[in-house]
Order: C-alpha cells, then sequence, then structure tokens
C-alpha cells in the first residue's frame, strides 16, 4: 500500500461514444485519484469529459453509445470496471453516491420526497419501512428542511430546496465519496452559496470525500482541497489548491484565469481564450491544446507532451512545464479568506 | 378534486343534449319507414298509415323531438318498434355485454401495447424492437371482421380451444377481446415507446441508477409511473375505438351486444332503440374520460394540485 | 447567473453543411428502416391506382361463369372469384377506389377540420365553446356508427361512403389543429407580427399554419390508412361501395360466404387491405420522428 | 454488463404472456363424439331473431318454426303441405260459407287453463285491431263467429273461399290463452303461452330463445328436455359453431357449405324443397315494362341455366323454375317450358318493341353476397343484348318502401308462397288489386289473368281450381313479369348424433319427435 491509501485512483481511462457521426473520444488515458477524507476539484469546459468520468466511475453511462476502451477505477484496491452489476448496486449510494446538475429533473416528479430519501436508505440497511421513513426525516433535518415536508411532492419545493433534498438523498448512508456533478450551476448566486456551505459542512461532520465538477473557479477555491484541469478528455495540470491557483503552469490554466474579472485589480479588460473547444470526434494531433495555446511550437503540433511533475503533487502536460524552483507566475489572485 | 368532478359530471349534461339532438336528426332525415318494416308481408296502404298515425311519425319534427326528450326525463326511452320491449330493458341486457367486453379488449391491448411498448424502449434498435412494433402494427392494420373469422378458424374449429361463438361464458369473451383488442395495442404500445424513451434519459433516472436500485425496479417504479401519464389518456380514447370495434365483432361472434343491436336498428329504422344505444355509448364514453382524468390526476401529482 | 467562462467567439467555426429543412428531415426518414418498407408499399400501391389499366392482365368487372373461384394459377396469378373475375386486376383497380377513399375522407376531414380548429384555436371564446362541445359530441359516438347513419341518409356509393367517413374524421384533426393554434398563438413571433399589424388572417396563414403542419401530415397519414379500414367495414354490413366496382372491403366481404371452400378470394383483398394500411402507419411513424426531432435521439 | 439486465425484463415478458395469454382455457378437448352422458339439451343456430313471440306479431320463418312448437293451430300441413287436424279433430262444411269446428277435449295451455271454444274465439277476433295481422282474417266475417258449446266453432267467411282451410293452418292463426293474453297484454309477446309441445323459458334478446318439454302435452311429449334457439346472424359462424360442436343444428346453412358437412363424418345435411321461389321481377307499371314483348326478350336475353349453376353450385342448392307454383303444391303447370338463352330472338324483340339500342334499368337489391352475383351476372348478360342494368343497392328499410310504393323498375326477391295454396299464391304474385303488399313486385295488371283468378279463388270443386291454376300460369307464362331464377332448397346442418329432424317446407319444423343418440 502507498504511504497513504488512495481512496479513489483512475489509471489510463479512455472512453468513447459511438455515434451515428463517428466515434467521440471523450475521455483519453486519464489519471486521477483521490485521498480518504479530501475534495478533488474537476475544472473544465463542458464537453470536457468531466462528467463522462464520474459516470463511469459510478457505472451508470448507457452501454450502447459508450464503450470503455481501457483503463482502471480502482476504489480502495479494487477495479470497479471488472465489478458485476449487483457488485456495483452495492458499492452505488452505500460507498459512492452522487448529485447531479439540475435538481429540477433529479428528483422522481410522481414520488414523494420523504419515499425517494427513504429508497436509497432501504436498498443498503436493513431497516423497516417506520425505521427508514424516521431516518428520512431525519436526513431532512440535516440539510435545513422540516421533517413534516416529507410528505410532499417534488414540485413544491423551491431549486435549491430540491438540490438539499437530493444532497440528503445522497448522504442518506453516510456513503465514503461523494460525487457532484456541478450540483450548483442550476442555481442562483444566493441559493449557491448556502449549497455550498451545507455541503462544507456535511463534509466535515461525515469526514466524506468529495469529486466536486465545476467549470467555476471560485467554488474551487472555496471548497476543494485538490484541482484537476480536464481539457479534451485528459487532465492538463493536477495539484494542491494553491500549486493551481499560485502556480499554475499550463497555458489552458492560465488562460482559465485571466478570463475571470478581478475584483483588486482596475484592469477592466479580459482575456479570453482563443478558439472553441475542439470537435472530440477529431481531435487535433499532439497536443490538444495546441490550436488555441499562445506559446505553440512545432513539437506541440506534433508530439503529445508527457506528463512533468512540476513540484511535489503538482503534475503539468505541457512541453514548457519548468521544474517549480524556476517559474514564476505572471497571475497574482487574491485567496478569499 | 370533488369540486372538478362536479364541474365535469355538470358538463356532460350539454353534451348529452347534443348528442340526442344530432342523433334523432340524424334518424329524421333517413329515408325508410318503420311502420313499413314492421308490418312487413302485412304492409297494405292503408295499414302503414294507420300504423303511422298510432306511433305519431306524422307529427313534426319539433313535436316528436320534445315527446322524446321529455319521456327521456321521465326515465323512459320509448319501446322497441320491433319488440315493443322498453329499449330501456334492452339496454339493460345488451349493454353490460358490450361494456364486458370493450373492458377485456382494453386490458388486452393495454397489457399487449405497454409490454411492447417498455420492451421496446429498453431495447431500443434492437431487433426485438423492430419487430415489436411491426407486429403491433399489423395487429392495428388488419381489417377485425376478417381477423375475427381467422381467429374463429383457429382456435374454435382447429384447436378446438375456445367456443366460436355466443356469450354465456369468460371463454367466450377471448377471441372477440383479442380481436378488438390487438387493433389499439399498436397505439398504445408506440405511446408508451416513446414517452418510456423520453422519461429513460430523464435524470431522475440516473439519479435512481445512482442510488443502488435494481433495474428493473428503476424501469417499473420510476419510468414507467412517470411514462404512463400520457399512456393513461390513450387508453381512455381507445375504450371509445373498442365500443366502435364491438359493432362488427359483435355479429362476427353472434355476441348479444349494443353494437349489433345498434346496426340491426339503423338499418330497420327502430329509432327509439338507436337514439337510446347511442345515448348510452355517449354517456359511457364520456363517464370513462371522466374516470381516466381522475386516474391522471392520481398517477401525476402535478396535477392533482391543479384541481385542489 | 453566474459568471461562465469563455464565451469568445472565433474565426475557426468548424463550418456544417447547410441543409434545407426539407432535405434534414428527408435524411432522417430515410434512416428509418421500417418507413422506408411504407414508403415502398404506399408506392406500389400509388402505382396500382395511377396505371391499373397497364398492369391489370384482365378487365376486373369481366366475368368468366365457366371457371369461378379457381385456386391461383399461371393465367389468374391470384385466382378468380366467385364470379371467374381476376382477383389480381380486381386488387389492382381496388388500390384505385381504396386510395381515392383514402385520400378524399382524409381531405374533407384536413379542411373541414383544420377550419374549425384554427377557429376555436385562434379566437377563442364562445365560439370555441360551441365548436368544441359539437366535437365531444361527434367523439362521443363511435365512428363506424357515425359512418352507418351517414349514409343510410345519404344513400350508399363511392361519393357518400366518403363524405360519411370524412365527417366522422374531423373531430381528430379538429383537436389536433386547436392544440397547436392555442400554442402558437402565446408564441412571440405571432405576437411580433401582430404588433408589425399584420391582419389576423395572414397571421394565421403565414406563422400558424406552416408551424403546425407536422402533427397534421402524420394524422393525415394515419388516416388513410384507418379510412380505408372503415370502408371496408361499411362493405362488410352492405353500405359501402356500389358492386360491381372492385373495392377491397367488398370483396372481402362477398368472399367470407366463400370463407371455407375457396379461402383465397377473402386472403389476398385482406392483405391488400392490410398492406395499405401498415404502410401508412409506418410511414405516418417514420414522418412523425423525423419531423419530431426530439423524439429522434 | 448491461445485457444482463436487459435478460431480466424479457423473462419478465414472458411470464406475462403466460399469464395473459391464454391463461383462461380450460381442459376441454375437441368437439362431442366422446362418451358424454347422452344431452338432453337441444342447441339450435339460427339465423335471424324473431320480432316478438305472439303469433300475430310477425311471420318470419325463424318465428314461424318457433311458434310451431310453443302453439297449435286448430289445422296445420304435414310434410307433404296435405292439412290434417291438430287442436280441431274434425271439421265440417254446412254451406258456402259456414264451417264448424269440433275441438279437442282435455287439451292442457302452458298456464294450466283447459282450451275452450272461447280461447280459439279471442284468438281470431284479436286479428282485426292488429295492423299487421288484419290482412289474415280479411276473408273472414267478424261478426260470423259462434260457440254453441266450450268444444265447437263456428266462422263464416264474407264470400266463399275454397282456401279457408289453408287459411287455417297460417301461423297467425296459432291459438292463445284468453286468460293468459289479457293478464300479460303488452308483456304477452316476451312471455307466450299456448298449447304446444314445448313452453317457453327465457328470452335474452340478441342471444337466445329458450323452450322447455311441456309435461302435460294432449299429443306425445316432446323427446327432448330444453331447446336453445340461438341467434347466430353470420353465415359463416354458424357453420363452424356447428362443426366445432357448438351446436346441434344449423338453420340456413349456405350452397357453399353443402358439400363438406356431408363429407364431414361428425356432421349431416339435410335439404328440402321450402315453400319458396327466387326471381327477377319487371315492375309492369312501368313504361319500359308495359309492353310484353321488352319483358320477353329480357327472359331470352338471361341465361338462366348458368347463373344457376353459379349461384347454386351447379344445382346442389336449388332446383330449375319454370313457373311460380312451387313443386311440392298440386297444380302446378308442368309443361311449361322455359324461355331458352337466346340473344339475338332478344334484340329482335327489344327492336320489334321500339328500342332498337335498348334502354337502362335500375336494380333494386337487398345488398348481400347472393342478390349481389346475380346482379353482376343480369348486368353483364343484358349488356349484350344493349340493356344497360344499373345496380342500385338499398338497405332493407329502403327497400321495402321502394318495392311497396312500385318506384322499382326492376327487382329479385325470394318470397315464401302465400298460405301453401295454389291460387292463393297466384292471387298475391300477380291480381292486380294486390299492388302495394309485399309479394306483389311485378305490378302486374292483365284483366284476363284477375278474372281467373277471382273465378278459381271462390271455386270449389278441387279439379276445376287445378284447370284453372294450368291456365293462370300458361297466361302468365306468355305475359313473363318475371324471370324465374330457382326453386331454393332449404339446407339444415346437423350433427350426426341428432336424429329425428323432420323438416317442414313452410319452415315449422317440428322439434318434439327429435333426438340425440347414444354413441
Amino acid at each position: 500500500m502507498s504511504q497513504q491509501e488512495k481512496l479513489l485512483e483512475i489509471k489510463n481511462l479512455t472512453v468513447h461514444y459511438a455515434t451515428v457521426d463517428g466515434t467521440v473520444r471523450a475521455v483519453e488515458n486519464l489519471n486521477l485519484s483521490v485521498d480518504a477524507g479530501q475534495t478533488l476539484g474537476l475544472v473544465g469546459e463542458t464537453g470536457a469529459g468531466k462528467t463522462t468520468t464520474v459516470k463511469t466511475i459510478m457505472r451508470i453511462l448507457p452501454v450502447p453509445p459508450s464503450i470503455i476502451k481501457n483503463g482502471e477505477i480502482l476504489y480502495k484496491g479494487e477495479d470497479l470496471l471488472k465489478k458485476s452489476q449487483k457488485e456495483m448496486r452495492s458499492i452505488r449510494g452505500e460507498k459512492i453516491s452522487m448529485i447531479f446538475q439540475d435538481p429540477m429533473t433529479s428528483l422522481n416528479p410522481v414520488l414523494t420526497v420523504g419515499d425517494q430519501i427513504k429508497e436509497a436508505i432501504e436498498l443498503h440497511t436493513k431497516v423497516n419501512k417506520r425505521k427508514a421513513f424516521e431516518l428520512a426525516g431525519d436526513m431532512l433535518e440535516t440539510v435545513g428542511i422540516k421533517r413534516d415536508r416529507a410528505n410532499d411532492y417534488p414540485h413544491q419545493f423551491s431549486g435549491g430546496m430540491k438540490q438539499r433534498v437530493v444532497i440528503a438523498m445522497a448522504l442518506a448512508c453516510n456513503p465514503e465519496l461523494l460525487i457532484a456533478d456541478e450540483p450548483t450551476t442550476a442555481l442562483d448566486v444566493t441559493i449557491q452559496a448556502q449549497v455550498l456551505e451545507l455541503m462544507k459542512r456535511l463534509k466535515v461532520q461525515y469526514n466524506t470525500s468529495m469529486i466536486m465538477i465545476t467549470h467555476d473557479l471560485g467554488i474551487v477555491a472555496e471548497i476543494c482541497d485538490y484541482v484537476a484541469i480536464m481539457y479534451a478528455g485528459e487532465v492538463v495540470e493536477y495539484g494542491t489548491r494553491e500549486d493551481v491557483f499560485l502556480r499554475a503552469q499550463h497555458p489552458y490554466t492560465k488562460g482559465l484565469f485571466t478570463c475571470i474579472p478581478d475584483m483588486y485589480s482596475d484592469d477592466n479588460r479580459l482575456i479570453p481564450i482563443r478558439g472553441l473547444m475542439p470537435d472530440p470526434s477529431n481531435l487535433p494531433s499532439g497536443c490538444k491544446f495546441h490550436t488555441r495555446c499562445d506559446y505553440k511550437c512545432e513539437r506541440c503540433e506534433k508530439e503529445e507532451p508527457s506528463v512533468v511533475e512540476v513540484s511535489s503533487g503538482h503534475y503539468v502536460k505541457c512541453f514548457f512545464a519548468l521544474p517549480q524552483n524556476v517559474a514564476s507566475s505572471k497571475v497574482s489572485v487574491k485567496m478569499p479568506v | 378534486m370533488i369540486k372538478y368532478i362536479l364541474r365535469r359530471i355538470l358538463m356532460m349534461i350539454p353534451v348529452m343534449l347534443g348528442v340526442t339532438i344530432i342523433v334523432f336528426t340524424m334518424m329524421y332525415i333517413t329515408p325508410g319507414d318503420p311502420a313499413e318494416i314492421i308490418l312487413e308481408d302485412g304492409a297494405t296502404p292503408e295499414a302503414v298509415a294507420e300504423l303511422r298515425e298510432e306511433m305519431g311519425l306524422d307529427d313534426p319534427y319539433l313535436v316528436r323531438y320534445f315527446r322524446f326528450v321529455s319521456d327521456l326525463l321521465h326515465g323512459d326511452l320509448g319501446t322497441c318498434y320491433a319488440i315493443g320491449q322498453p329499449v330501456f330493458d334492452r339496454l339493460v341486457q345488451t349493454f353490460p355485454n358490450t361494456m364486458k367486453l370493450a373492458a377485456l379488449a382494453v386490458l388486452v391491448s393495454t397489457t399487449l401495447g405497454l409490454l411492447m411498448g417498455i420492451i421496446s424502449a429498453a431495447k431500443q434498435y434492437s431487433v426485438f424492437d423492430n419487430v415489436a412494433m411491426a407486429l403491433a402494427m399489423m395487429g392495428n392494420a388488419m381489417p377485425n371482421f376478417w381477423q375475427g373469422l381467422l381467429l374463429m378458424l383457429l382456435f374454435s374449429l382447429w384447436l378446438g380451444w375456445l367456443p366460436a361463438s355466443g356469450f354465456s361464458s369468460f371463454k367466450h369473451m377471448i377471441l372477440p377481446a383479442v380481436t378488438m383488442g390487438t387493433s389499439s395495442a399498436a397505439i398504445i404500445a408506440r405511446m408508451t415507446r416513446s414517452s418510456m424513451l423520453e422519461v429513460i434519459r430523464a435524470d431522475y433516472i440516473s439519479t435512481a441508477r445512482a442510488k443502488g436500485q435494481v433495474e428493473y425496479r428503476v424501469i417499473l417504479r420510476h419510468a414507467l409511473k412517470n411514462a404512463l401519464i400520457p399512456v393513461v389518456t390513450i387508453i381512455g380514447i381507445q375504450f371509445g375505438r373498442q365500443l366502435g370495434g364491438a359493432v362488427l365483432t359483435e355479429s362476427i361472434f353472434a355476441i348479444p351486444g349494443v353494437g349489433k343491436m345498434m346496426v340491426d336498428a339503423i338499418k330497420a329504422r327502430n329509432f327509439p332503440v338507436v337514439q337510446g344505444g347511442v345515448l348510452m355509448i355517449a354517456l359511457s364514453l364520456s363517464i370513462v374520460n371522466l374516470l381516466v382524468d381522475i386516474l391522471y390526476a392520481y398517477i401525476d401529482p402535478r396535477i392533482k394540485s391543479q384541481y385542489k | 447567473m453566474n459568471n461562465t467562462t469563455n464565451t469568445a467567439t472565433s474565426q475557426t467555426l468548424p463550418v456544417y453543411k447547410k441543409r434545407g429543412q426539407g432535405a434534414e428531415i428527408w435524411r432522417r426518414f430515410r434512416q428509418n428502416k421500417n418507413a422506408m418498407v411504407g414508403m415502398c408499399i404506399f408506392l406500389v400501391l400509388v402505382s396500382f391506382a395511377l396505371f391499373a389499366e397497364f398492369i391489370a392482365p384482365y378487365d376486373p368487372i369481366e366475368q368468366d361463369l365457366l371457371n369461378i373461384m379457381q385456386t391461383p394459377s399461371r393465367q389468374h396469378i391470384l385466382g378468380t372469384d366467385e364470379l371467374g373475375r381476376d382477383i389480381f386486376s380486381r386488387i389492382v383497380y381496388g388500390s384505385r377506389i381504396s386510395m381515392t377513399v383514402g385520400l378524399i375522407a382524409v381531405g374533407i376531414a384536413f379542411v373541414a377540420g383544420s377550419a374549425l380548429g384554427v377557429i376555436c384555436g385562434y379566437y377563442g371564446g364562445i365560439l370555441d365553446n360551441v365548436i368544441m362541445r359539437f366535437v365531444d359530441i361527434l367523439m362521443s359516438i363511435p365512428a363506424i356508427l357515425l359512418n352507418i347513419s351517414i349514409v343510410a341518409a345519404l344513400g350508399t356509393g363511392l361519393q357518400n361512403v366518403m363524405i360519411a367517413i370524412g365527417i366522422s374524421n374531423v373531430p381528430r384533426f379538429c383537436r389536433i389543429i386547436r392544440a397547436s393554434v392555442m400554442s402558437l398563438r402565446e408564441q412571440e413571433f405571432v405576437e411580433a407580427s401582430r404588433a408589425a399589424g399584420a391582419k389576423d388572417l395572414y397571421i394565421v396563414m403565414r406563422h400558424i399554419i406552416p408551424n403546425c403542419l407536422a402533427p397534421l401530415i402524420i394524422q393525415a397519414t394515419v388516416s388513410i390508412g384507418s379510412s380505408i379500414l372503415q370502408c371496408a367495414s361499411l362493405s362488410f354490413i352492405g353500405l359501402g361501395i356500389v358492386p360491381p366496382t372492385p373495392e377491397w372491403g367488398a370483396m372481402l366481404s362477398t368472399g367470407r360466404d366463400f370463407l371455407r371452400k375457396a379461402p383465397h378470394l377473402t386472403t389476398f383483398p385482406g392483405l391488400a387491405i392490410m398492406a395499405a394500411v401498415y404502410a401508412m402507419n409506418l410511414m405516418g411513424d417514420g414522418l412523425r420522428d423525423a419531423l419530431d426531432p426530439k423524439l429522434k435521439n | 454488463m448491461k445485457r444482463k439486465k436487459m435478460s431480466l425484463v424479457s423473462l419478465l415478458l414472458v411470464i406475462a404472456l403466460l399469464l395473459g395469454g391464454c391463461g383462461g382455457t380450460g381442459g376441454e378437448t375437441g368437439s362431442g363424439g366422446e362418451s358424454e352422458p347422452v344431452r338432453d339439451t337441444l342447441i339450435v343456430g339460427m339465423d335471424r331473431e324473431p320480432a316478438g313471440l305472439d303469433p300475430t306479431s310477425t311471420h318470419v320463418t325463424t318465428a314461424v318454426m318457433i311458434f310451431n312448437n310453443i302453439y297449435d293451430t286448430l289445422l296445420s300441413f304435414d310434410n307433404e303441405m296435405k292439412i290434417q287436424p291438430r287442436l280441431a279433430i274434425s271439421y265440417e262444411q254446412l254451406d258456402d260459407v259456414t264451417y264448424k269446428f269440433h275441438l279437442r277435449k282435455g287439451v292442457k295451455f302452458h298456464n294450466g287453463e283447459e282450451l275452450k271454444s272461447s280461447d280459439v274465439l279471442f284468438s281470431f277476433k284479436r286479428l282485426y285491431d292488429i295492423p299487421a295481422a288484419k290482412g289474415q282474417v280479411s276473408m273472414i266475417d267478424p261478426n260470423g263467429f259462434e260457440c254453441p258449446d266450450d268444444y265447437t266453432f263456428v266462422l263464416k267467411t264474407t264470400e266463399p273461399w275454397s282456401a279457408l282451410p289453408a287459411q287455417i293452418c297460417s301461423s297467425y292463426l296459432n291459438i292463445v290463452s284468453e286468460k293468459a293474453v289479457t293478464e300479460a297484454g303488452e308483456d304477452f309477446n316476451r312471455n307466450p303461452v299456448g298449447t304446444g309441445p314445448f313452453q317457453f323459458v327465457s328470452w335474452t334478446a340478441g342471444d337466445s330463445i329458450v323452450v322447455e318439454r311441456f309435461e302435460d302435452y294432449w299429443d306425445e311429449k316432446a323427446l327432448l328436455k330444453t331447446i336453445n334457439f340461438r341467434i347466430i346472424t353470420e353465415a359463416t359462424s354458424r357453420v363452424i359453431d356447428l362443426e366445432s360442436g357448438g351446436i346441434d343444428i344449423a338453420l340456413a346453412v349456405g350452397v357453399t357449405d353443402i358439400e363438406r358437412l356431408r363429407e364431414n363424418a361428425a356432421t349431416d345435411l339435410i335439404q328440402f324443397n321450402h315453400t319458396g321461389i327466387r326471381y327477377g321481377a319487371f315492375n309492369c307499371s312501368k313504361e319500359v315494362f308495359a309492353d310484353k314483348r321488352v319483358r320477353q326478350a329480357l327472359n331470352y336475353a338471361t341465361n338462366v341455366e348458368i347463373i344457376r349453376d353459379v349461384l347454386y353450385d351447379k344445382g346442389i342448392g336449388a332446383m330449375p323454375a319454370t313457373t311460380s307454383v312451387i313443386p311440392i303444391l298440386s297444380g302446378r303447370n308442368t309443361d311449361l317450358v322455359q324461355y331458352d338463352y337466346d340473344p339475338e330472338k332478344a334484340k329482335a324483340l327489344l327492336a320489334e318493341a321500339g328500342y332498337p339500342d335498348g334502354f337502362s334499368v335500375e336494380y333494386n337489391f337487398l345488398s348481400n353476397t347472393k342478390n349481389t352475383r346475380l346482379g353482376e351476372m343480369l348486368q353483364a348478360q343484358w349488356a349484350e343484348v344493349g340493356v344497360e342494368l344499373v345496380m342500385a343497392p338499398l338497405e332493407s328499410a329502403t327497400l321495402t318502401a321502394t318495392l311497396n310504393a312500385g318506384e322499382h323498375d326492376f327487382c329479385t326477391a325470394n318470397s315464401t308462397y302465400a298460405l301453401g295454396d295454389t291460387i292463393e299464391g297466384l292471387y298475391s304474385f300477380y291480381h292486380s288489386s294486390m299492388h302495394g303488399t309485399s309479394r306483389c313486385r311485378a305490378y302486374l295488371s292483365n284483366p284476363e289473368i284477375d278474372a281467373l283468378l277471382d273465378e278459381a279463388r271462390v271455386e270449389k270443386n278441387e279439379d276445376k281450381r287445378e284447370q284453372l291454376a294450368y291456365e293462370i300460369q300458361a297466361l302468365v307464362h306468355e305475359e313473363a313479369p318475371w324471370i324465374y331464377i330457382a326453386y331454393e332448397y332449404y339446407n339444415v346442418g346437423l350433427l350426426a348424433d341428432v336424429q329425428g329432424f323432420k323438416p317442414a317446407p313452410n319452415s315449422a319444423h317440428d322439434f318434439s319427435c327429435v333426438y340425440i343418440a347414444e354413441k
């Protein structure tokens, strides 16, 4: 066992989609890992393969279009891809659970909220119906919803409240890993803050490790311990929050930061990254980012860069990646306290 | 909810009134004289004139219509020209048979339709999907009187499993119900398939799966219940089709139902029976539609709250 | 909303081939195998209807009383009927009748239904209520009983059968049109055009009808099939097409008395009806998937 | 991984199909023939539902059949159409117009009452105020009835009328219990009381009429306990039901099923000449058909031989017809010859009559398979002589109205013979006074024929009546108002073990002597 057992380790995972217009290479030999009790931020534009990755972990990708080419997903040393459906079912919801993006549609409109949480509990704990309903009530209380609302239907809750219900459902069986796929994107800012606050509190209370998918760097700064920047199906930069925020080296990561308005600097022009996400069905050769990179050279177009560990735990996939002692970052970002 | 049901029942009254007007006018303008049919061979001109007078067939349109409606309000549907039996008794004898048949036919078409719809949605683009849909549509495309005869040949004559005609036991109802049911199974199957496809892609299905729920329960408990909502309305409409389909099926399988009675009545210009029959059918259809809407609210809580 | 990153536009937009909407629908329709099968059967039947004179080997009405009810043989590929007429020729000519009944009956229902539907949907108010109650009444009487009473009132014959079937299909079209018109009425582009001073008729013709063509075409295709079935049912009760005009329903109906002795008298007209209705259903479905992309997934 | 999930769902499908599909089928094996206990219930599949069970309400063939089993008339026809005593032991003719009937003693009605002459009087008297039945007693003097004592009954006719005994056998004059009719009133139509071998049990409209053996019947008791007359309108279903053992007797079996029922070991077929004739009738009151030559021309233009072969499967289903009087009746003119098929002669006659290039004729008919085929054949044959036959099918109500009003050009019909009496039949077909009644389709008005008919009607002497009948038929043949198609056989299918069924020409079949043979 390595020094601290990795809760989850993804080794060169490759997932493609066979669609009418050709195969889409959504994830290309991705490597990632999450330690127990830690929160990993997975950042990238839409279409970078974030959702595909986490859905593959949960094994809920619809098989006809998606094909898992190769790679392993080790959860406490066991490869989830080899597990049978029956075994996966005992993991889903109990060991690993997931929250989806749009609270409006992630609750079954024809079942009461209490029933849906009760279902999660009954699936994994041997309790009778009444006890399960009671536990469901407790979960609602923990996420700040009065217990007597358990018999209401989803359409009787606001967006924020619904997301709380979803969180309650996900944490009902006290999972070790919680995957949140852009949990707050569909909510407006004030509600977003409340939900994030709740998730931080519960993370500590239940000591759950978490994978937070987002394209909002504000959330990453507030809640994540480690950050992985994904681009076109692979991780281009990985490190602690400080590594990525303060010592980002990959041009794409730096580009992400230049797009955010900075309250403290009076420079009012935002510098967007040129171009759009490449078409996943015909990805560029060499470094996939070279079509939009300002620092690109011929080598970038032909060869694929290997991953360089610029400092302990800080990896960058770029030819210009320099080990830590030399680099100087041009960008300074005030860390919100 | 009760208020909504009352309002719907009140709304039925103008529709029923409209039905009486349409049916009465239709019968009024139809050529052919019931008196002559009753007299058959004894139809000498004077006898016909005398009978017409007796039956009040010579009165003007409005007089006859209001007599018909006033009788109706007193619960008297008039007497059947042919047999002289009150129409109400004839309906009491024949209507339950047609309703039983139509209900069984709807059951057949719903079970067939739902099964095929769910399976072909779950196994989309597979061989089964195309075969199921093709078969369902074949059932719909086949004229049901021809299908009835062929089924009778196969199951009653060659296999001897089921009685060919008549209506005394449950076994008598299987063949006619299947004949009528297959024609609307296609529509229900297609509707279920498309609404299932839509529902299967919804997030709450992934949530259910993410909870570790076993697949068939995800399909039945989560997907099907949501997919049923648009399908329920189709089933309501199918009931009307089945009543129509019953007309031919009843004559093939010699079933004493309203359908067959109506066809003979229209041909014999048996006005009271036609008027009574159509009213009863229209009433039952409206009631079925109301039941479907209530079922609709029961299945979809979002609509129930609107009705409060 | 929250701050989303890089919504930059850029020159290297991948260029999609500019496809006309029609071509797109045809591409999706072509991909649906079942729909293509339906289309082929439909084309065969239409060619039967149009070129009956050339395709049919014999005159459909010419009797040959010496060899009646012959089973299929070389001269008569589908055999001869109860009066010695060639069944294949009668089916070929029969497709002309059935197609005409289907098209004209649906035409009547399409025009009348749409007119009523647009008036109800667009104007609403008491007019809408009255017409819709009338439609409810028609819907609450099974189609076949409606057909029988109309034919009994107007008398048998091709023309009256078409009118009867047409009338009994009006409610279906009226409801579909009304639903889509009511939803379209609220759309911004209709209000915009009204704001630009367009008259109601113009709005209806220019904006509303083109947008609710999709459900209409689907319903029309399926209704052609059901009209052929209804015509056959009328013939079965003896109220359908006047002999000796060859019509599938009448052939099936007269053939049923010889079901045991000469089954081919009923099998081929029955199959013809099935093929026509089946083709219509398949095409209807294909159109539904093609015109309604949401379902394509 | 996904595959396994789907197999679960398909397993579900199989279970559901098993449950839904053929769940309820019992262990009943194929049709009869095993050693079941001998059935004492006879199930008869009939094609038409009688309008009512009051003898005055209708005289449809199926109704006449049931009436014959639950009522008795004073006199009745046997299977050779000879008049036999029934409720009246004997009768004597006192003078030209008076008849005296001696009633059988100790005859019980189904309600226990004893038959008295008052019941007979009541059964005759009530006909006068029923529009549908009035015609049957038009020749009987309404105030000429007398009941000297409980067991004798006297009636007078309005004028000397040789066909009176035949009229007494009519189904309209079945004797009903006065007490039952007065008590039941309107409902008598639904629960009849008579003196017949079977008594009424139940009638489910559109489905079946059930009668059971009347224990103290005045004649020998019926062999079977109950008879269930089931209404199966669809001919094909009726035959299939017979062959699959669902019913014991199938009435009105189509021509095409005759051979198969004969060959099938489990079934039998009985064929008999019933009192009907299928013919085409020209409306002589119409200007185009007023001229005899036109009518004769169309007779020459019609190849009846081949039409009969096609319609009746080469003679299996019917006999050639050369005159309107049916074979089993006396007085049938046997030396008349059918118009042979000679289109040239037809054209010549048409030209002579002033229609060298033909004309157009409308053909009204009830649209069923037989009429349609007949019409289409005539259409083809007449076209060769330039006459265009336009098909105008009408459904039953409109057809009856059109024919009774004489608005048709040409029609076909299958009329049963009035009262089973030669002269009455000819009278109802051809006498000018009968225009507008249901049997008179030709609207012939020929003074010479009318005179002969009137004379024959009152003629008492049998041979003289037959002589007159010969003459009338010869004249009618010359006038050619009809095209005789055929005397149709009436076909009845039965299961092999059904014995003792003797069909009656006027369809008044007697079921009391029917029994089921042990296997």
